[in-house]
């Protein structure tokens, strides 16, 4: 078992040294390379989850790869390096190499002709080979290795295309808000090991539960949650992932909506016990989760951009995953992560569909493309269902199972909040759908559907995304004798349950949402007259309803998407704001400071005498008996 | 009488070396440098070190001086007047020079007080003054040093000539 | 009754005399004679240390003997560097040396 | 007497003065073979340093010691020299005279490097220190055809005369407080209680401070660095290579053994100005290194800034202090060789220097670039290059001696220093050149990159070896 996730974690690197080194030339031998790689690694990830599935105790072994004696009364300092297989491991496996797979053979499609074609899949193996390191480590160090390398290549990859300003200045600056939460990550790890003495995950699931109590386990647990809040993009380290859609769309797909972002929640679920035994992290876990999933839901109402649009409700489902681990469900956080990978992985590439054929990123100046790219449409609205949570899709099953966790275990409010970003998602998921596929054609807009090397995922992707969620559902309990939540949990075992009220509740509202969009957006789809003439009176009592309705959803929509502009401004002029100004900040000081550097030698010189001689005075002043005397 | 000698000598050094640094010719300058360095050889026999005295007066009053009158010589060949102005760090300079002697001062004077009294005047080296001494380090314990330094001396003529050969093309 | 302590402190004038003379001059030869009374200074503690202090070895005059060696050098080295700045620039002034900074 | 302990320095000693000789008797034409030579005898040498460094561990009554620390650094130099003779074969290439003399130069600076690592008393120390300076002021100037090259020259010459003026004042002092040169003598007398009044010497605590600067300013700490940009970017690039590997390691092979094992540690005041170099080189540097778009005045402040890390190593005074400072070294050293190389094979031997003549790197050569973002990543501290965990070795280190803040402080300060390392990576892989043609890199030129490269990833996915050697020695040194 541990021997096939060495060598999924490998196949993708040895794709990466081969296309960067050989096959670089040759654009449709590189592709290969990759796609095989991606291959070899879901092939062995699915064997290992079914392995895991026949032994859940899974595999561990590790090798001491750097160890330091211990001196005296201080502890050695010993890393290792190993390979962590258990339920929650192979899943995320099965996951990540799912998705860089489809994307790989969508890639070939979409990025026909592009010049760093080679380069391109290079970066994906390197990529793909990171994240699935990052899932079997066994440890934070190693952990902590394989997160700045996904960092690193998901840099490479927003800037795939510098010669544009906008996607140079992204990878930056994604880079470095990432790094601004690494830094509270490794300190958080530094004392993590000044503490216990390990980095080991298995260890410290040990160890942790005994020290409760502890004062400092509440700023070590706060301090690597900033980790995960800066590569999932929570508030307030979230300006970077809405700009990172400057990369190509297909790597939106892989990294910024299905596997990257999900490497802090993973995190979260690896080192779990880590914040359990912190409820005041716990509960700042699932407020900032709430209120990013209410806040960049509110954002997205207002996009004009079909990637940012999903970019601000990848934001958004995000926040609903830390609410559930926050709340302490860790079984519908990672369920959530599972069924939100494929159908926003859809989404994105459904997009991306879109954006191939027409090379138009705004939705208002799309529309009818429902007609011309049939495909496409309705791999998308598959996608928008599921987002949506329609019943029996997949997104239905994992955000009911978030509600019902947040019902359950006290937070009312953040239940109520939940319901409220479900109305707003379908609503604007659904004002999209509305606005670009459905209406009249564009002028002047040219649109096919795509080649089937961008159909194939699609359609793929589309299955997954109407049946994954049924593995949580109690049906799918009571066929095999398990689900999602006996699999991969927190303490016990949880049964999947279905409460109907809450699932008519959130269905309710997810309908609600989509019947607002209708009206607002769709609606002008409807030739009234031939409606009228169809229906006659049932038309004018609608006409009628809908007048009221249209009065009401005005004031909503005044309110909502007012509020979502001044979000807008928040995140634009305040947030963004405060990173750019810490940057500028320490690039003023060192602009300060440069001058005094001012290439005359006996100004240097001054410096070191004036140096020596207040160290001279500030070690012998007690010698001297004091200053005056 | 010592006292008096020391005190004269010191006086010489220091007004020496204060009007090297004070004049505002070059040339001026290294000739108060020369003599500084001549009053430091008398402080020396002060101190009954004789063959750092005759070292003193051959190396630096002899060749170091002579070889900055040289430096001089190729680098004004107008007049000299005003060649050694001081530069924006003048009064600075003196201020951080002043608490820096401040500072030692005190901490000699505060160092000096629980230190022993110096030994009566036992010359330290047999008959021969203190050369014999000292040869026997460089080549006893010190020769490793000494060989050090003599590959130093050879760099530094390889250096020196390497640096003032000829003159190439300057693009500067 | 003279002590250690005088020529400590004449050592000490000699070495912040020759300090402020290497950094407030504006000729590089000036600042090399600065340099040069810094090291004469060092060399007087060495040898008055010497002197007071009861040792069997002359080691404080020995390495005064090496100071004076490497000061030859340096000097000659420093003056080489001197003459071809003046070639270069046609003087030798040493604030005026700013093409690299910042 | 047994003249093993100093095999090493006599084989260098005679390399530099065959050089010299080969340079005046070789004919005219034949005058490049020299750097060939000299390559080959470092290449030489190095393999003696590791089959048969010598049996004796101590020279002249323990002046001079042999230990494993010292025969660690003097690995460290001779490699750096290899590595920077090989580098220079291009900007030698390109001089109409006295190509033999530079690598002459080149190897009495090692010997001084050499001697400086094995001192074990004042002299030898001062005489080390001066043998590997003087060398290297000479080739700091010897771009005769650049205005710059002069300048940095003087600059260097009158500077480390002043420091060294300094640092030798301090030496004074200590002898006086110890009436000693030899190290142990030295540091037995400081520890005695019985000096001055009730809590110590006021000389001794001057001179201490002014030894410490004399080395702050080799190794180019803060507030002592401000020769280094200066003079990195004036040098010829192979030389600026040696000063930023060579001379730097040769001041803290220096200043480990004077905080070690001299200077009594314990009084506290002494690591109290250790701190604040450390604490005040890693933010200036890093600061500085922001808006700067000369990449040699760029390595030369983040030189600094790792000066300030690699203090660490010495502030924590352990043997893991110590263990990881050297890891640092060796990771420091073929980071800075590789960045260095790149920029030396660029058509004017890299003379100008600036960040912006490597744009499109990636596209005019691949091979380069991805050596050069190796490195820089190393630098950098993101992994998998072994920068990463030589910072973390560092760290956790502080870290574990209670000094929490000073680790995070250090963090922080790489965080900075992450947007710089980026901007260049950003001009190489993501900006277009003007002139897209291709590079035509010299072989030696990438050689030096493939092995930089190449060790640098290999020390950080495999630091086993490396670890246990250096804490092999540090166990050794310090008890």
């Amino acid at each position: 078992m541990v021997n096939a996730a060495i060598a999924l974690v490998l196949a993708p690197l040895a794709a990466f040294i081969l296309i960067a080194f050989m096959t670089r030339r040759t654009e449709a031998l590189s592709a290969m390379v990759g796609i095989v790689a991606a291959a070899a690694s879901l092939v062995l990830s699915i064997g290992l989850l079914v392995g895991v599935l026949a032994d859940p105790a899974g595999a561990h072994e590790s090798i001491k790869w750097l160890s330091i004696p211990a001196i005296g009364h201080f502890r050695g300092l010993e890393i290792s390096m190993g390979v962590l297989v258990d339920p929650l491991s192979a899943t995320m496996c099965v996951i990540v190499s799912l998705v860089a797979f489809l994307v790989m053979i969508y890639s070939l499609g979409y990025m026909k002709g592009d010049p760093g074609f080679s380069r391109y899949y290079a970066y994906l193996s390197l990529f793909a080979f990171s994240m699935l390191g990052l899932v079997v480590a066994d440890n934070y160090f190693q952990t902590f290795s394989f997160w700045e390398l996904v960092g690193l290549c998901s840099y490479l990859l927003i800037g795939f295309w510098f010669e544009k300003k906008s996607a140079a200045d992204a990878s930056r600056k994604a880079f470095i808000t990432n790094r601004w939460a690494d830094f509270g990550f490794m300190v958080g790890v530094l004392l993590l090991f000044q503490l216990f003495g390990s980095f080991d995950f298995t260890e410290l699931s040990t160890v942790i539960p005994l020290a409760k109590g502890g004062a400092m386990l509440p700023l070590i647990a706060a301090l690597i949650f900033i980790g995960p809040l800066g590569k999932s993009a929570q508030f307030p380290f979230h300006v970077w992932l809405p700009d990172a859609m400057e990369g190509p769309t297909p790597v939106s797909a892989l990294i910024h909506a299905a596997t990257m972002v999900a490497a802090g929640v993973y995190l979260i679920a690896r080192g779990f016990i880590l914040f359990a035994s912190v409820p005041a992290v716990m509960e700042g876990m699932a407020y900032i989760g709430g209120f990013t999933a209410l806040f960049a839901a509110s954002i997205a109402l207002v996009q004009k951009d079909i990637k940012r649009i999903l970019a601000y409700s990848t934001l958004s489902q995000l926040g609903y995953m830390f609410m559930a681990l926050g709340v302490g469900s860790m079984s519908a956080g990672m369920f959530h992560l599972t069924t939100h990978a494929f159908f926003k992985a859809l989404l994105f590439l459904g997009a991306g569909s879109v954006i191939h054929a027409t090379g138009e990123q705004d939705i208002f100046k799309m529309g009818g493309l429902g007609k011309k790219m049939r495909i496409t449409a309705w791999a998308f609205t598959i996608g928008a269902l599921a987002l949506s949570g329609i019943f029996p899709l997949a997104g239905f099953w994992s955000k009911d199972e978030i509600l019902l966790a947040s019902l359950r275990s006290g937070h009312v409010g953040l239940y109520v909040l939940g319901l409220g970003v479900a109305f707003m998602t379908a609503f604007y998921m659904f004002r999209l759908i509305f606005t670009a596929f459905g209406g009249a054609s564009t002028e002047g807009l040219r649109a096919h559907e795509s080649g089937p090397a961008m159909a194939i995922p699609l359609l793929v992707l589309a299955a997954l995304s109407v049946v994954a969620g049924l593995i949580g559902s109690p049906w799918f309990e009571r066929a095999f004798g398990f689900s999602f939540g006996s699999f991969i949990f927190f303490g016990e075992g949880e049964k999947s349950r279905l409460d109907l009220t809450t699932a008519a509740i959130s269905s309710l509202v997810a309908v609600g949402g989509i019947g607002l969009a209708w009206i607002m957006y769709g609606k002008k789809l409807i030739k009234a007259e031939r409606v009228a003439a169809a229906f006659g009176p049932a038309y004018r009592l609608l006409d009628h309803k809908f007048y009221i309705d249209e009065i009401y959803g005005w004031i909503f929509a005044r309110v909502m998407l007012a509020g979502g502009r001044a979000f807008d401004w928040i995140d634009h002029k305040v947030i963004d704001g405060l990173f750019d100004g810490l940057g500028a900040a320490t690039r003023a000081t060192g602009r300060k400071l440069r001058l005094t550097q001012s290439g005359r030698l006996q100004g240097y010189a001054l410096v070191i005498f004036g140096a020596v001689a207040i160290a001279a005075l500030a070690l012998s002043t007690d010698l001297l008996g004091g200053l005056l005397k | 009488m010592e006292s008096f000698l020391f005190y004269a000598f010191a006086a010489l050094v220091v007004i020496s070396a204060l009007a090297m640094i004070l004049s505002r010719n070059l040339v001026h300058s290294a000739l108060y440098m020369a003599a500084a360095f001549l009053g430091m050889a008398f402080v020396y026999l002060l101190l009954r070190a004789d063959y750092i005295a005759v070292v003193q007066i051959l190396v630096y009053v002899g060749a170091i001086s002579i070889l900055f009158v040289f430096g001089i010589m190729l680098t004004k060949r107008d007049r000299m007047d005003g060649s050694n102005g001081f530069n924006r760090y003048g009064i600075i300079a003196g201020l951080v020079g002043l608490a820096l002697f401040a500072l030692l001062a005190r901490a000699v004077t505060v160092a000096g007080a629980s230190r022993a009294a110096p030994p009566a005047d036992v010359p330290q080296a047999p008959a021969g003054g203190s050369a014999v001494a000292i040869s026997n380090l460089f080549l006893g314990q010190l020769a490793l040093p000494l060989e050090a330094s003599a590959l130093l001396l050879l760099a530094a003529l390889a250096g020196a000539v390497v640096i003032g050969k000829g003159r190439e093309k300057s693009k500067c | 009754m003279l002590g250690l302590n005088h020529y400590l402190v004449l050592a000490a004038l000699l070495f912040c005399i020759g300090f402020i003379g290497a950094v407030a001059k504006r000729n590089a030869i000036a600042v090399l004679m600065g340099v040069e009374l810094m090291l004469n200074g060092v060399n007087l503690n060495l040898v008055a240390f010497d002197r007071f202090g009861n040792h069997a070895e002359p080691l404080g005059q020995a390495f005064a003997v090496f100071i004076v060696a490497v000061a030859a050098a340096e000097v000659a080295v420093a003056l080489a560097m001197i003459l071809t700045l003046y070639r270069k620039r046609g003087n030798t002034n040493v604030d005026d040396l700013e093409g690299l900074k910042w | 007497m047994d003249f093993s302990a100093i095999r090493l320095e006599l084989v260098a000693a005679l390399i530099a003065l065959s050089l010299l000789a080969v340079g005046l008797i070789a004919p005219r034409g034949k005058r490049e073979m020299t750097g060939y030579i000299a390559a080959i005898a470092f290449l030489g040498l190095l393999a003696l340093a590791f089959l048969a460094p010598g049996h004796g561990s101590s020279f002249l009554g323990g002046r001079f010691l042999n230990d494993p620390l010292a025969l660690f650094f003097k690995r460290v130099f001779i490699t750096a020299a290899f590595l920077v003779a090989l580098m220079s074969l291009r900007f030698t290439a390109g001089l109409e005279e006295s190509r033999s003399e530079f690598f002459a130069l080149l190897a009495f600076s090692l010997v001084g490097m050499m001697v400086l690592s094995s001192a074990n008393d004042f002299l030898s120390l001062y005489i080390g220190l001066e043998l590997m300076t003087i060398p290297l002021v000479v080739l700091t100037a010897y771009d005769r055809a650049s205005g710059k090259s002069t300048e940095a020259g003087t600059k260097y010459v009158l500077l480390s005369a002043i420091s060294s003026a300094v640092l030798l004042f301090g030496l004074s002092l200590l002898f006086g407080a110890s009436g000693s040169l030899a190290y142990g003598d030295v540091a037995a007398a400081l520890a005695k209680p019985a000096f001055g009044p009730a809590s110590g010497d006021p000389l001794a605590v001057i001179g201490g401070v002014m030894a410490l600067a004399g080395f702050a300013f080799k190794i180019a700490a803060v507030p002592f660095h401000m020769w280094s940009p200066d003079i990195y970017e004036g040098a010829p690039t192979p030389v600026a290579a040696f000063l930023a590997v060579g001379s730097k390691t040769a001041g803290f092979a220096a200043l480990a053994r004077l905080l070690f094992f001299v200077l009594p540690s314990n009084g506290g005041g002494l690591s109290l100005v250790v701190i604040s170099l450390s604490v005040l080189s890693m933010v200036v540097g890093n600061l500085i290194a922001l808006p700067q778009t000369n990449m040699k005045r760029l390595l030369a402040y983040s030189s600094i800034a790792h000066a300030g890390y690699m203090l660490l190593g010495l502030v924590a005074a352990s043997r893991a202090g110590l263990s990881a400072l050297l890891y640092y070294i060796v990771l420091y050293l073929f980071a800075n060789v590789g960045i260095f190389a790149a920029i030396s094979s660029f058509g004017d031997g890299g003379r100008s220097g600036e960040i912006a003549s490597l744009r499109g790197l990636w596209k005019r050569s691949p091979f380069m670039a991805a050596s050069l973002l190796v490195c820089l990543l190393s630098l950098a501290g993101i992994p998998p290059a072994a920068g990463f965990l030589g910072k973390f070795y560092l760290l956790a280190e502080v870290a574990r001696q209670g000094k929490l803040w000073l680790a995070a402080l250090a963090l922080l300060m790489s965080l900075v220093s992450i947007s710089y390392y980026i901007s260049v990576i950003r001009v190489i892989i993501m900006e277009k050149a003007e002139d897209e043609s291709r590079i035509r890199v010299p072989i030696a030129q990438k050689a030096i990159l493939a092995l930089s490269a190449l060790a640098t990833v290999g020390l950080g996915v495999f630091p086993g070896p490396l670890t246990a050697w250096t804490q092999a020695i540090a166990a050794a040194v310090l008890r």
